[in-house]
């Protein structure tokens, strides 16, 4: 079942080539690096032992900007470059969902390390994404983390206003609901945002117990941040940023006894070392998004060899959807029919400057 | 006595505390050549602004054909058939001495945006007018070798012929010229001086300020004098010639006449 | 050696313009044949797309010379209008075209009415403004927009029982468009409407003192640009199928306007020229990944220094500054004559 | 509830100051230069990365960091005036204003990619201690920006009112040819006046990255955005206009928010500088040029 | 004291100066007239390097400055009043006024105030206009207004595009007296003059230009009884 493709030349040269959509400059560039970065290193690894049943891989980036239209018009080129197999990528949901019509049409898979949207896998055959839906995490962190661990009562949200952040919030507010929390503040606030102070503000006059923030690491802490310099003692609990160090390196002692809830969390040897190789070359800490994308490799790697015959767009889709049994640095992952995967979540803590998980909770049983 | 074309009653305009120009009246009658001298200072160009729309009065009122047009805009007041030239010459400096003179046809044509879409006859008729008669008109300036020179690169002098022809594609009854001799040697002046007296002839009326007494003084049928925003006195040049407040306040000793005297 | 060949197309194209334009849209429409690549015709399409954004940009700041640079908003108002009446109404595409064009050129004469006393950069703070205004109300006005969702799934255009979707067929969308503009654009601007623009752009006062009623008519100029950004907008939000607030940017206005200087502003067919190398320059350099936004600025800057009328501007053209009159060497100094 | 907006309104004015440390610096760049900016932001965080570095090579020492900004933003000041003013003051003047566009988008994406595109945390250099005053909680980087901001507003009033430098300057930027007819050697007095304005940006882009206690490539854009929003209210040249500026945008976009939702921050901002330059078409300036 | 030899200056494609030459001693008047567009303004500009020369040299005591930067020109003590007037609209008088120094360390620093007394006795004008923006001035206020910021760094030479422009009789008079002042106090003037008449009567000499060439030259009563100027320029 192992064969190299059919290509003429001498199986040396034999060559997969994986396109890479993810934001390289803009607001997102940190996640387009950890990207292109993440993907390289699993490339290297593969390629170093001896590649894809010895025929290399080969990574073509592409900065999309956090742009839809630059990621469409990047997935237009690359849909008729025959040379491409499968592209890994976008970062956001807006950028995967714009490509998913001409992706989808061209016959090529998009699978997105971090796509969470509800809408996106279904979109057509070809799109999957393993980050795990909004539609997991968040109840998760409304049952479990708030309520259940932490025993929230009055919670005041506030939510990253882009696509991501709207559709968290939508799915941890009907949970909420039935949850039966009460959320007593509910705000949003704009990409790049950095004085918190008169939300914090109007926040506070509601008299929380818990704020619930749904927003990436940066903002994490820069509220934790100004919620501190507030004079405000109040418990913070986050969904999204995953085990970010950025956010104990933003906002150190301000952040102690933070809770999130993650996929994710690197532990044993091999992850840290991989961590490791990975702060050497991105120059910062990974967080769940590189991580991810670390993964898509893999899982490209694992689709490929089960082809039987020669390495085609189709095959890739096929061998994909149905994957079994593949574990990677964030995992199990097994595609759902729609294209994506659920997840299970853990709850961490900030403990002395560092993630701790919390084990002394039942959560991983419902 | 002719028919009266511009009257201005009790006319005020302050800066502040600073009274530019203060209770002034006067009337132009029609086909007048009619002159406003004074010092620097005086609120002639103020009282021209006045005139034109450019500012509104602090009091009192002007009226045009009878028609009062203080706080009007400066476009409508263009409409009703006053031109006017700057004493900062303010031509359109990068377009074409033609098509400056064009602009000047704006009122004259009245294509909507339309008809210049669908070119249907409205469109062409216009534009034939604007380009026959701006070409006449530069004609008649002398400045036909200009027309396609950009107006901002042409000599001080002929800038303000320029001016002048733009302000006649209006077509106006009253044109206010602001120191048009200015910049312009005597020989060139005289030129100015018969073509100013040929458009007279031609039934327009006019209104102008000059420092040049030759120009003034050879030319108008009236000359009003303002002195620190008030008239000081108003009459035939040769009667404001010898009108003692304003030889001491504007004339001087005559040093102008003696140098031309000597040679 | 650009300048000779600039007067040499131009005085070519002046005694064969008829001739030459027919050829020209000749060769436009088999282009997506002869080309035959989705990928490169897709490039074309944004092209068009931006000439005529570009070119609608020119007639406000080009000829009437107010400073927008926020016309992302009138594009993103036109998106919208399509959008959202054709995803949730169901409404015609062609209709739509029509109606988000007057739409947008009506916001665009609200735009203008706090504009009309405002001059250069007081202007241009302002039209910057209104383009994050709207642009952040798409953003939060979730019930309407999608919010931060945006809008999905949008309709194709019918045309003849042929739906238009892909880029070698909405091509001919975005050409007919451009053809459109640049054929009314012209008749427009050698009008007495274009010539009140520009002299309104050269000195207001004076041409008041003339006649030209300038707040009518920088209104109306700020209308008709908004009207084909609207157009445009309209054509764009089917073809991508979907829109989000995030397209609208300033950063996307700045692009616009970097078209159209480096085009030429003032000129017709500066803005399609200018569209054409940023497109094609932005598409070159895509292998540049994180260095490719860096190339972009100093291609930006290097124009400036080059050849700052923009490449279609004259070199006579007050736009060259002293430039060009700089280039004509000084003599070397004769020594001696003392 | 009171207490509620009153405690807005410090909001309002802690960042209302920020605003105007950054609009100080930018109406010195326009004043001389007579012409926009939009390096601006991109130079008040190259200055907070000049600090930041320092901070963590050198020593957490807040004069230091001072130095280092200032010196690190007159640099780029020279840069920017050779890029985008130097060749174009008789261009018109988008030109020099596309140049800067241009120049800012190089000097963020080059900020990415040599300092990374993820965000850092700023150093803190000085002792953050709060003070309680019935209610009101300031403390010492607020009371930094806050003196700063006045006693820079009201230096460059002194120098652009009552000095022949001021005089020099002001000259300069309404009219290069008669200022080199009266002996100025503009070029050097643009070169100069304009460093001297990208400086304090750069001494801004610090403070505030202290009092965030952040900094990322990114952070130009909407702060320069705001730097030149608020020196328009003030007339563009007027630095004490401009500081007053600034804080009236801080304040609006404060209270704003205290009853709509924050994503609306900037449509506050800018209705509120629409407002006001509708009424007022030269913002708080008081100046008026030229007649008909 | 000022020498121009063969001075030639083009405007993209347009010759407006085509190499001219002519001195000025120290101590005259010198006047340069000629019709519109002669090229009298030109060549003062070109002078102080506010244009670009094409070829030719200009020297200064003794010092070649053809190459030298209009403010370098300034403080070797030239001054150009320059043609409409260009004084800077958003500062006071005073402001403009004590712009005009610049040109000038030693007045800048010690005789500022003595200065500013002489041009306000000079012209009483711009004493009641003191605070006023020079933008708001009017015309003949304008040309007082830079007439007076032309003197104030108390130049050796001081050029003159068409003073009177724009003045009152009473005030033209005085200027043309200001001028002999000027040089009987030692200083020598380059005067461009419409009003011929009066120009050449108190000029030494005066060249005659006409597109961009010098076509007659010769001292003041010369000029005035040569036929062709009369003519031409004198409108007699
Ligand atoms: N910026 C410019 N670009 C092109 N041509 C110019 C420019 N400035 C002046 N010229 C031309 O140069 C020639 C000389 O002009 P100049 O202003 O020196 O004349 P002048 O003798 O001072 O005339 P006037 O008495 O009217 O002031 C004229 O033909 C004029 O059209
Ligand atoms: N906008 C203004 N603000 C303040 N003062 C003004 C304004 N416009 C004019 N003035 C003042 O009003 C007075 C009259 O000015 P005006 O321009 O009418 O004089 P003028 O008679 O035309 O003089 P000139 O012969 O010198 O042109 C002047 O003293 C001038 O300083
Ligand atoms: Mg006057
Ligand atoms: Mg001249």
């Amino acid at each position: 079942a192992k064969k190299p493709p059919s290509t003429t030349g001498p199986v040396e040269e034999v060559i997969y080539k994986f396109a890479v959509f993810a934001p390289i400059t803009g607001n997102y560039a940190e996640y387009g690096k950890g990207f292109e970065v993440a993907t390289q290193m699993a490339v290297d690894e593969i390629n170093g032992s001896g590649g894809i049943n010895g025929a290399k891989i080969e990574l073509q980036v592409f900065d999309t900007k956090g742009d839809p239209r630059e990621s469409a018009d990047i997935a237009r080129r690359v849909a008729e470059d025959k040379s491409v197999l499968a592209v890994i990528g976008d970062f956001t949901s807006s950028n995967c969902m714009a490509n998913a019509p001409i992706l989808g049409e061209a016959g090529i898979v998009q699978l997105s390390p971090t796509a969470s949207h509800t809408d996106y896998a279904g979109m057509n055959e070809y799109m999957f994404s393993i980050m795990g839906r909004q539609d997991g995490e968040a109840p998760f962190f409304s049952s479990y983390l708030l309520q259940k661990y932490k025993g929230a009562k009055d919670v005041a949200v506030i939510h990253i206003n882009n696509d991501w952040g709207k559709s968290a919030f939508d799915n941890f507010s009907r949970q909420a609901k039935i949850d039966g929390l009460n959320v007593v503040a509910a705000e949003n606030f704009v990409e790049g945002e950095r004085d918190f102070n008169s939300l914090l503000t109007k926040v506070r006059a509601q008299n929380p117990d818990t704020v619930a923030l749904i927003m990436h690491a940066n903002d994490v802490a820069l509220v934790a941040n100004q919620i501190a310099q507030m004079g405000w003692d109040v418990d913070i609990t986050a969904l999204g940023p995953g085990t970010s160090m950025q956010i104990i390196e933003l906002a150190g002692k301000n952040v102690e006894g933070l809770l999130l809830s993650t996929p994710f969390f690197i532990t044993e040897e091999n992850e840290q070392a991989w961590a490791t190789e990975f702060k050497k070359r991105a120059n910062f800490q990974p967080t769940v998004h590189p991580a991810c994308a670390y993964d898509t490799v893999y899982l490209l790697k694992a689709a490929i060899e089960n082809i039987s015959g020669e390495v085609t767009r189709d095959g890739i889709r096929e061998n994909l959807q149905n994957l079994k049994g593949f574990v990677g640095l964030t995992g199990p992952i097994e595609f759902n029919p729609a294209g994506d995967i659920t997840r299970s979540y853990l709850v961490m803590e900030i403990v002395d400057g560092a993630f701790v998980q919390r084990t002394d909770f039942d959560y991983a049983k419902k | 006595m002719g028919e009266v074309i511009l009257e201005a009653k009790e006319i005020c305009k302050y800066f502040g505390g600073l009274k530019a120009v203060e209770q002034v009246n006067m009337q132009v009658e029609k086909n007048d050549i009619f002159g406003i001298i004074g010092p620097n200072g005086a609120g002639k160009t103020t009282f021209f602004n006045v005139c034109s729309g450019m500012y509104s009065p602090t009091s009192g009122d002007i009226l045009y054909k009878g028609e009062s047009i203080i706080n009007k805009r400066p476009e409508e007041i263009a409409k009703k058939g006053i031109a006017r030239t700057f004493q900062n010459i303010q031509l359109f400096r990068n377009m074409t001495v033609l098509n400056n003179v064009k602009i000047g046809f704006h009122i004259r044509t009245n294509a909507s945006i339309f008809d210049a879409i669908f070119r249907n006859k409205k469109y062409k008729l216009d534009e034939e007018l604007v380009t026959q008669e701006g070409l006449e008109i530069l004609k008649k300036v002398g400045l036909y070798e200009y027309k396609d020179t950009l107006a901002g690169n042409l000599a001080y002098g002929i800038q303000r012929r320029v001016e002048i022809a733009r302000a006649l594609a209006l077509n106006p009854e009253l044109i206010l010229l602001d120191e048009p001799a200015a910049g312009m040697n005597p020989s060139e002046t005289q030129g100015l001086m018969k073509f100013i007296q040929d458009l007279n002839k031609e039934g327009y009326t006019i209104m102008v300020i000059e420092h040049d007494m030759k120009f003034i003084m050879s030319m108008s049928n009236k000359v009003l004098v303002l002195n620190f925003g008030q008239k000081i006195s108003e009459g035939t040049p040769e009667y404001v010639k010898q009108d003692e407040k304003v030889i001491t306040a504007y004339f001087g000793r005559g040093f102008d006449k003696e140098a031309e005297a000597k040679c | 050696m650009i300048e000779n060949v600039h007067r040499k197309i131009k005085a070519f194209y002046e005694r064969h313009s008829i001739k030459v334009n027919i050829i020209l849209i000749l060769i436009s429409i088999l282009l997506p044949y002869i080309i035959n690549s989705n990928y490169i015709v897709g490039i074309l399409c944004r092209v068009l797309m931006y000439s005529v954004l570009a070119g609608s940009l020119n007639i406000i700041n080009g000829y009437s010379g107010q400073f927008n640079i926020g016309h992302a908003g009138f594009f993103c108002i036109g998106a919208y209008t399509e959008a959202v009446l054709a995803t949730r109404y169901g409404w015609n595409f062609w209709l739509l075209l029509l109606i988000a064009g007057i739409f947008t050129s009506l916001v665009g004469f609200l735009i203008s009415l706090p504009t009309l006393r405002l001059r250069g950069i007081y202007l241009a703070i302002v039209t910057l403004g209104f383009s994050e205004i709207i642009r952040i109300i798409a953003l939060n006005w979730t019930s309407v927009t999608g919010g931060p969702m945006g809008v999905k799934g949008i309709p194709s255009p019918i045309f003849l029982g042929i739906r238009i979707s892909g880029s070698s067929r909405y091509y001919y969308i975005f050409l007919a468009l451009a053809i459109l503009f640049i054929f009314i654009t012209n008749r427009v601007i050698t009008s007495r409407i274009g010539r009140a623009w520009i002299s309104i752009r050269e000195d207001e006062l004076a041409a008041k003192s003339l006649g030209v009623e300038s707040s009518f008519y920088k209104s109306i100029n700020f209308m008709y640009g908004a009207f084909w950004a609207g157009v445009m907008g309209a054509a764009y939000a089917p073809y991508y199928k979907f829109i989000a607030s995030d397209m609208f940017t300033l950063d996307e206005g700045f692009n616009i306007l970097s078209m159209v200087i480096i085009g030429g502003q003032g000129t017709l067919v500066g803005p399609f020229v200018g569209s054409l190398i940023v497109n094609i320059i932005t598409e070159v350099f895509r292998f540049a990944a994180q260095y490719r936004m860096v190339v972009y600025a100093i291609l930006i800057i290097t124009m400036m220094w080059l050849r700052p009328q923009g490449l279609v501007g004259a070199y006579d053209s007050i736009l060259a500054g002293n430039r060009a009159r700089r280039k004509l060497k000084r003599k070397p100094v004769k020594v001696g004559d003392k | 509830m009171d207490n509620y907006y009153i405690m807005q309104i410090i909001n309002g004015l802690a960042q209302g100051s920020i605003y105007a440390l950054m609009a100080i610096g930018y109406s010195v760049v326009v004043g001389v230069v007579g012409l926009v900016t939009f390096t601006h932001g991109e130079v008040i965080m190259l200055g907070a990365y000049a600090a930041y570095y320092t901070f963590t090579f050198i020593g957490e020492n807040i004069v230091l960091g001072m130095l280092a900004s200032f010196l690190a933003a007159w640099l780029v000041g020279v840069v920017v005036y050779k890029i985008c003013y130097e060749k174009f003051f008789d261009s018109p003047r988008h030109i020099p204003l596309i140049c800067t566009i241009g120049l800012s988008m190089l000097l963020k994406n080059l900020a990415q990619i040599i300092f990374g595109p993820n965000m850092k945390a700023m150093p803190q250099p000085i002792n953050l201690k709060f003070y309680n005053i019935s209610g009101v909680r300031i403390n010492t980087i607020q009371i930094l920006i806050f003196a700063t901001v006045l006693v820079l507003s009201l230096g460059l009033y002194i120098l652009n009112n009552k000095t022949r430098w001021g005089i020099q300057l002001r000259a300069v930027s309404q009219d290069r040819k008669a200022a080199a007819l009266m002996g100025i050697n503009v070029n050097r007095t643009t070169l100069i006046g304009n460093s001297i304005g990208c400086s304090l940006g750069g001494v801004a882009g610090m403070l505030l990255s202290i009092y965030y206690q952040s900094l990322v490539p990114t952070m130009g854009g909407i702060l320069g955005l705001k730097a030149f929003s608020s020196s328009v209210l003030g007339g563009l040249t007027e630095a004490p206009a401009s500081a007053l500026g600034g804080v009236l945008i801080g304040l609006t976009e404060n209270l704003g928010i205290s009853v709509l939702s924050n994503s609306y921050r900037d449509v506050f901002a800018f209705v509120f500088l629409v407002l006001v330059l509708t009424i007022r078409p030269q913002g708080f300036s008081r100046k008026v040029v030229g007649r008909p | 004291m000022l020498k121009v030899i063969d001075l030639s200056v083009q405007y993209g494609y347009i010759n407006a100066l085509n190499s001219i030459s002519f001195n000025v001693n120290k101590g005259e008047i010198i006047t340069l007239i000629g019709g519109n567009g002669a090229g009298k303004t030109t060549t003062l500009m070109a002078i102080s390097n506010v244009v670009q020369k094409y070829s030719g040299n200009v020297y200064f005591k003794e010092m070649n400055i053809t190459d030298f930067q209009s403010h370098e020109i300034v403080h070797l003590g030239i001054s150009h009043v320059p043609e409409g007037r260009k004084i800077f609209p958003a500062l006071t008088v005073k402001e403009n006024l004590i712009a005009g120094t610049f040109g000038n360390k030693r007045i800048r620093k010690n005789e500022l105030n003595n200065k500013l007394e002489e041009v306000y006795t000079l012209f009483p004008r711009l004493r009641e206009r003191i605070n006023q923006g020079g933008g708001t001035l009017s015309g003949g206020e304008q040309q007082m207004l830079a007439i007076a910021r032309g003197l104030m760094m108390d130049p050796d030479l001081i050029m003159l595009d068409e003073p009177s422009l724009g003045l009152a009789p009473i005030i033209i008079e005085e200027i043309f007296e200001l001028i002999l002042r000027i040089k009987k106090s030692g200083k020598t003037v380059l005067l461009i003059e419409q009003n011929a008449a009066m120009a050449l009567q108190i000029a030494d000499r005066g060249y005659v230009l006409e597109r961009g060439k010098v076509l007659i030259e010769g001292t003041g009563t010369e000029l005035i009884k040569d036929e062709r100027v009369r003519k031409a320029y004198l409108g007699i």
